[in-house]
């Protein structure tokens, strides 16, 4: 068990990313949020779990449900409320929004609306950490459908044959949109699929937070000291709808019932509380903190401004003259 | 006439199709148990079953590629790209298998495919999921690319797409799935390679095709009341270009502006404005103007959005212009 | 062990092939064929044996070194030397070349110039044949080197979740171009990959013509009775160079020879031999056969007129006026 | 001066820079081991070691994409394709990711990357080797297109390239790796986004770029004989691309010409002509003329080839159509 400053630590972001991804869910259905959303609510075990072994300067490649993930690694609820409403405080000064998130100041290098889009990108990021030789970590994470995308394969192919400091870390939540990962993914265990490329694969129970952790913290161990990729595999499951607005008709509530009962906060907290880590009381406060962390990062997301128009034509090209060349 | 929806009207001429041809399916990424992203395909599998609405696996190099195989095999697949930005994961197997098996392998083969991309700006959707790519496969000779605006054409141009013996690429904007129009009950066809004026004018010829086609007719209403009159030129097909109509109304107007939502740089706008250009030079009276969207990847939040994105505004603005 | 008639057929391919393969290489030498030629030789035993128990109606896929294909799947070396001659008597009426090589007429689908292109065509193929109830079986050929490709992993999870009649042969040939498999691919066994897609993999002796043929002809039943895919893998070599004129300094001449030693060929005629089917002389006449009919094959394709320039304008669409819209 | 190849001027360009920065780095498929297929790479490792100059499998996609990732974390990688053909491979990795990642990311990151492609039509490599794809790219926002035509230009754009911190692809035409030029000992820089008149002349303007700039001054030779002089403007990088030098010959001439390999439809020449057309209207006495290979994959025969590829006659037959 790892000391009570990372159980806190660990169960605070988990706290801190549910809080945001509610109040998410309460801004899109009120029309404050442009664009699609996807939730992380019941996978916070995963983000939390893997991030909390990595340092500020190892790396994390995200997705398009990507706000657990940034949160874990360090990044600033109001920034990323702010992108997220589209305003100009935002991460990416409103030119992202949720898909596009991005903090590189803690080493959190984008979300990517493309399903399978960031295989690639966290091994070069590896592999640039190798030839540096600055012992970071490149983590990447990818939901059970982006398995399916041959990205997967050139990427832990790559990645093996480099023998680089990476940990591919597969959130299976059991559904890509509308279609099951029991449909769609030819192997029970997408962990299997590390036998493809000689690297180890481990595959946990992703609600359970400590579980997550030392797998993680094994894998990122053995990339730091040389020994190479793992594919790490959480099994999870995504309580809310694929998008905020999803009718999910392809499920049973019963089955969103029963996951619910999982789930992995409430779980990590009879822990906590068993263990004698913390109080209800300690945990009630840790919540509460949470909850006022993130209105404040909506009061600040929605006084902040939207950005000016033209500032459509920055950014395009590092160092030329604002836009330059984009035919305004 | 009866008015549904663009959505509605490709999902008719999907089930006349698959009616009619044993041979014809349609494959992607949450569609039978979905029924698409737009509603395109819902209810499909109730007729079909779920062997010929096949739902896959998150692999756009397979569904394209495989598609490829099935044609070339006997079977007539309808592939959907979910969005059109993903055609950059099949690009290999639209521009260098689909588009040259014919060709290379000297006639021997066919490759009735149709690949189904929704393209286009809606709602904040960003850079990776608003882009409008027609234009990369205007390049690529061995494909057509139909690119409809209206219901009526939606519904003709695709059941011409599937019954097509070639690899045919179909852009649907997504704003569009929702618009409704008159479709008749009675089967028809719209032919691939048509051009459609759909409004009459003496003074300015816009050329167009997609979503900016009502755009330029709402602009066109607007400079009417100015007494300017635009005709509007829809292409409804890329490749093979309808270049005859487009003259035609050159011709007669000595004034053109080319307009789509795609980027303006390198867009299908620059072909089609170097065409009348070099074919139509001594009757213009104007610079042919382009409108497109400006040369950004499209930005996330909606005041960005707006500013780069053409609608009417720009439209009036580039006739006023040349008038 | 196959009957004696298939054990001619299979013997008699494998020197139709070599005998093809030799008088390219030497046509090259001499000025006669543009382009690229990759050849055949060394590898004969994997595509004779995989296609021995395929029917005429099956399909194949190839790659860019598919003239063995071609001649195992029953195409006529005529024709094919016309083509690689670029004549307007090739199969592809000289438009397509060595690479690009096709004969639909016994389900020869297409070599092809992109590595790891032609796994999804196949797939595609084997689900037009179970959608079409046909019975058909599509297998696909492709190079160590193309197993590393990201259309590999699509179409192996996609033949599996479809449960297609596909098989997939890998020609693990010791090299892509000049990059050793020992370096580049992550396995040892690119069989074991199989176990990602839950699917069978199996690795043969690729040099031992029997045994690709008994692996091939399970792969293949089980394949059309509707259990599916397979990978299999046959370890041969590739004793010429990547290409025609290549300089080969990638590998040793000693490592050459001793694969040379374990010529597929010779390795058969001993077998053929000692289990009486075939006597030196019949093999002898064999050969000579296959010469001859190679000899005729180039006097065919070089006595067949180069195609007129303009044919550059047909077929480019199916049922249209010809060269409609090529700019001429 | 020195005359050396362009395959050997690239070669230079790479070593220097790699001397210069210890973040510069290349990959790809054959390079280390073979020295690229042009030679472009022979000797790389020698001086920089395996680490440094990295073989990797057939896996263009992640060539590309690791390059990108390697990219945003402070190393300067130079990923080859071994044929801009498989472009296709990695188009998402380019245009959906390198492309957008600084605009997207609102300026947090920066990528320079070079993606080296070598392009164009040698010795009836066919419809799958044989492409010239810069088109595409000319579409898509986000990204510097540099397209040598001389060992001079080649070895300066690549050091520039190498040093802009933005994602550039830099197209190297096959059949000029063996053509030698000179080029200076001392070190220098060709900057990107400067036109460059390889020939001046008075009545035609020819606006190309990469091996068509030599065959446009082969033909420009031809022509002289009739006292026809073409001013050859090679354009050397397409985004940005240089209109003034362009716009300035043309109110010279009057008469231009553009001429590329890459298919004609939907070609660069397309922009060019377009933009000329659009900013020049009142100079032109003559509809631009553009020039490109005719809208076929390419096919194999060599006669077929010669039929559908532009030379020197092309060029000489579009200038003789405007004079
Ligand atoms: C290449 C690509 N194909 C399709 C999509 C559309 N899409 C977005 S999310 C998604 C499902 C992703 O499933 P999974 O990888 O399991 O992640 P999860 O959403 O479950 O977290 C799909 C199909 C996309 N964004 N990119
Ligand atoms: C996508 C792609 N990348 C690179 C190449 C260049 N290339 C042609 S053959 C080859 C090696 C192929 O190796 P392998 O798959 O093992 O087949 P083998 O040549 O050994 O039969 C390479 C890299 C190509 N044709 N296509
Ligand atoms: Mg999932
Ligand atoms: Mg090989």
């Amino acid at each position: 068990m790892p000391d009570r400053d990372t159980l806190v630590h660990i169960y605070t972001t988990m706290v801190r990313i549910r809080a945001f991804e509610e109040k998410v869910e309460e801004l899109f259905l009120a029309g404050k949020i442009p664009g699609f959303v996807h939730l992380y609510i019941g996978e916070e075990a995963v983000a939390s779990g893997v991030c909390a072994p990595l340092d500020r300067s190892d790396y994390i490649v995200s997705t398009h449900r990507g706000h657990g993930h940034c949160i874990a690694k360090g990044a600033s609820p109001r920034r990323m409320m702010a992108e997220i409403l589209g305003k100009s405080t935002g991460y990416c000064k409103g030119k992202g929004g949720s898909m596009h998130i991005a903090d590189f100041s803690v080493g959190m290098l984008g979300a990517n609306g493309v399903v399978g889009g960031g295989f690639n990108i966290a091994v070069g990021a590896a592999l640039s950490a190798k030839m540096r030789r600055s012992g970071q970590v490149a983590v990447c994470f990818f939901g059970d459908g982006a398995s399916n995308r041959g990205t997967f394969h050139e990427a832990l192919n790559m990645a093996s044959v480099f023998q680089l400091p990476c940990v591919f870390v597969c959130e299976h939540n059991q559904y890509a949109s509308t279609t099951p990962a029991a449909y769609s993914v030819s192997v029970r265990d997408v962990a299997d699929r590390a036998v493809g490329y000689g690297i180890p694969g481990v595959t946990v129970d992703g609600n359970d937070v400590l579980a997550v952790y030392e797998a993680a913290r094994e894998a990122i161990d053995r990339a730091r000291r040389g020994g190479g990729p793992t594919l790490l595999e959480a099994k999870t499951y995504r309580i809310k709808g694929h998008f905020v607005g999803d009718p999910e008709k392809y499920r049973d509530r019963s089955e969103v019932e029963r996951w619910k009962a999982k789930c992995p906060i409430l779980r990590f907290e009879d822990r906590l509380r068993a263990e004698g880590v913390l109080a209800d009381a300690e945990m009630e406060a840790i919540k509460a903190a949470a909850r006022r962390e993130i209105l404040e990062a909506v009061s600040f997301a929605e006084e902040s401004p939207y950005p000016d128009p033209d500032d459509a034509f920055s950014d395009l090209y590092v160092s030329d003259a604002q836009g330059e060349g984009c035919g305004r | 006439m009866r008015e549904i929806t663009f959505s509605q009207a490709t999902l008719e001429a999907m089930a006349e199709e698959m009616r009619r041809d044993p041979t014809v399916f349609v494959l992607g990424e949450d569609i039978a148990r979905q029924g698409g992203i737009f509603g395109q395909f819902k209810g499909l599998p109730n007729e079909f079953g779920y062997e010929r609405v096949l739902d896959t696996p998150i692999s756009e190099t397979a569904i394209v590629g495989s598609a490829v195989g099935a044609a070339l095999t006997g079977m007539r697949p309808v592939a959907d790209m979910h969005f059109a930005d993903f055609v950059t994961c099949a690009m290999d197997e639209i521009a260098n298998q689909a588009a040259k098996i014919q060709y290379m392998f000297g006639g021997q083969a066919r490759l009735p495919l149709v690949v189904r991309a929704p393209d286009g700006v809606i709602k904040s959707a960003a850079a990776q999921h608003s882009q409008s790519l027609e234009a990369w496969f205007v390049h690529v000779p061995g494909l057509k690319i139909v690119i409809p605006s209206t219901p009526y054409d939606a519904k003709g141009l695709l059941k011409a797409a599937i019954r097509d013996d070639n690899p045919v690429l179909y852009f649907e904007h997504k704003a569009l799935f929702a618009m409704k129009g008159p479709v008749p009950e009675e089967e028809y066809i719209v032919p691939i390679g048509k051009a459609d004026v759909k409004r009459p004018g003496r003074d300015v010829t816009c050329v167009t095709y997609s979503i900016m086609v009502h755009r330029a007719l709402e602009g066109a209403e607007d400079l009417a009341r100015d007494g300017i009159e635009v005709e509007v030129v829809d292409l409804r097909t890329l490749v093979p270009m309808d270049i005859d109509t487009v003259l035609q109304s050159v011709r007669k107007t000595k004034k053109v502006v080319v307009a789509h939502e795609a980027c303006r740089r390198g867009g299908a706008g620059a072909e089609i404005a170097a065409t009348i250009a070099e074919e139509a030079f001594d009757y213009l009276d104007a610079p042919v103007v382009r409108v497109g969207t400006l040369d950004v990847p499209i930005p996330f939040s909606p005041p960005l959005e707006a500013r780069v994105v053409p609608r009417k505004k720009e439209i009036v603005e580039a006739v006023r212009k040349i008038v």
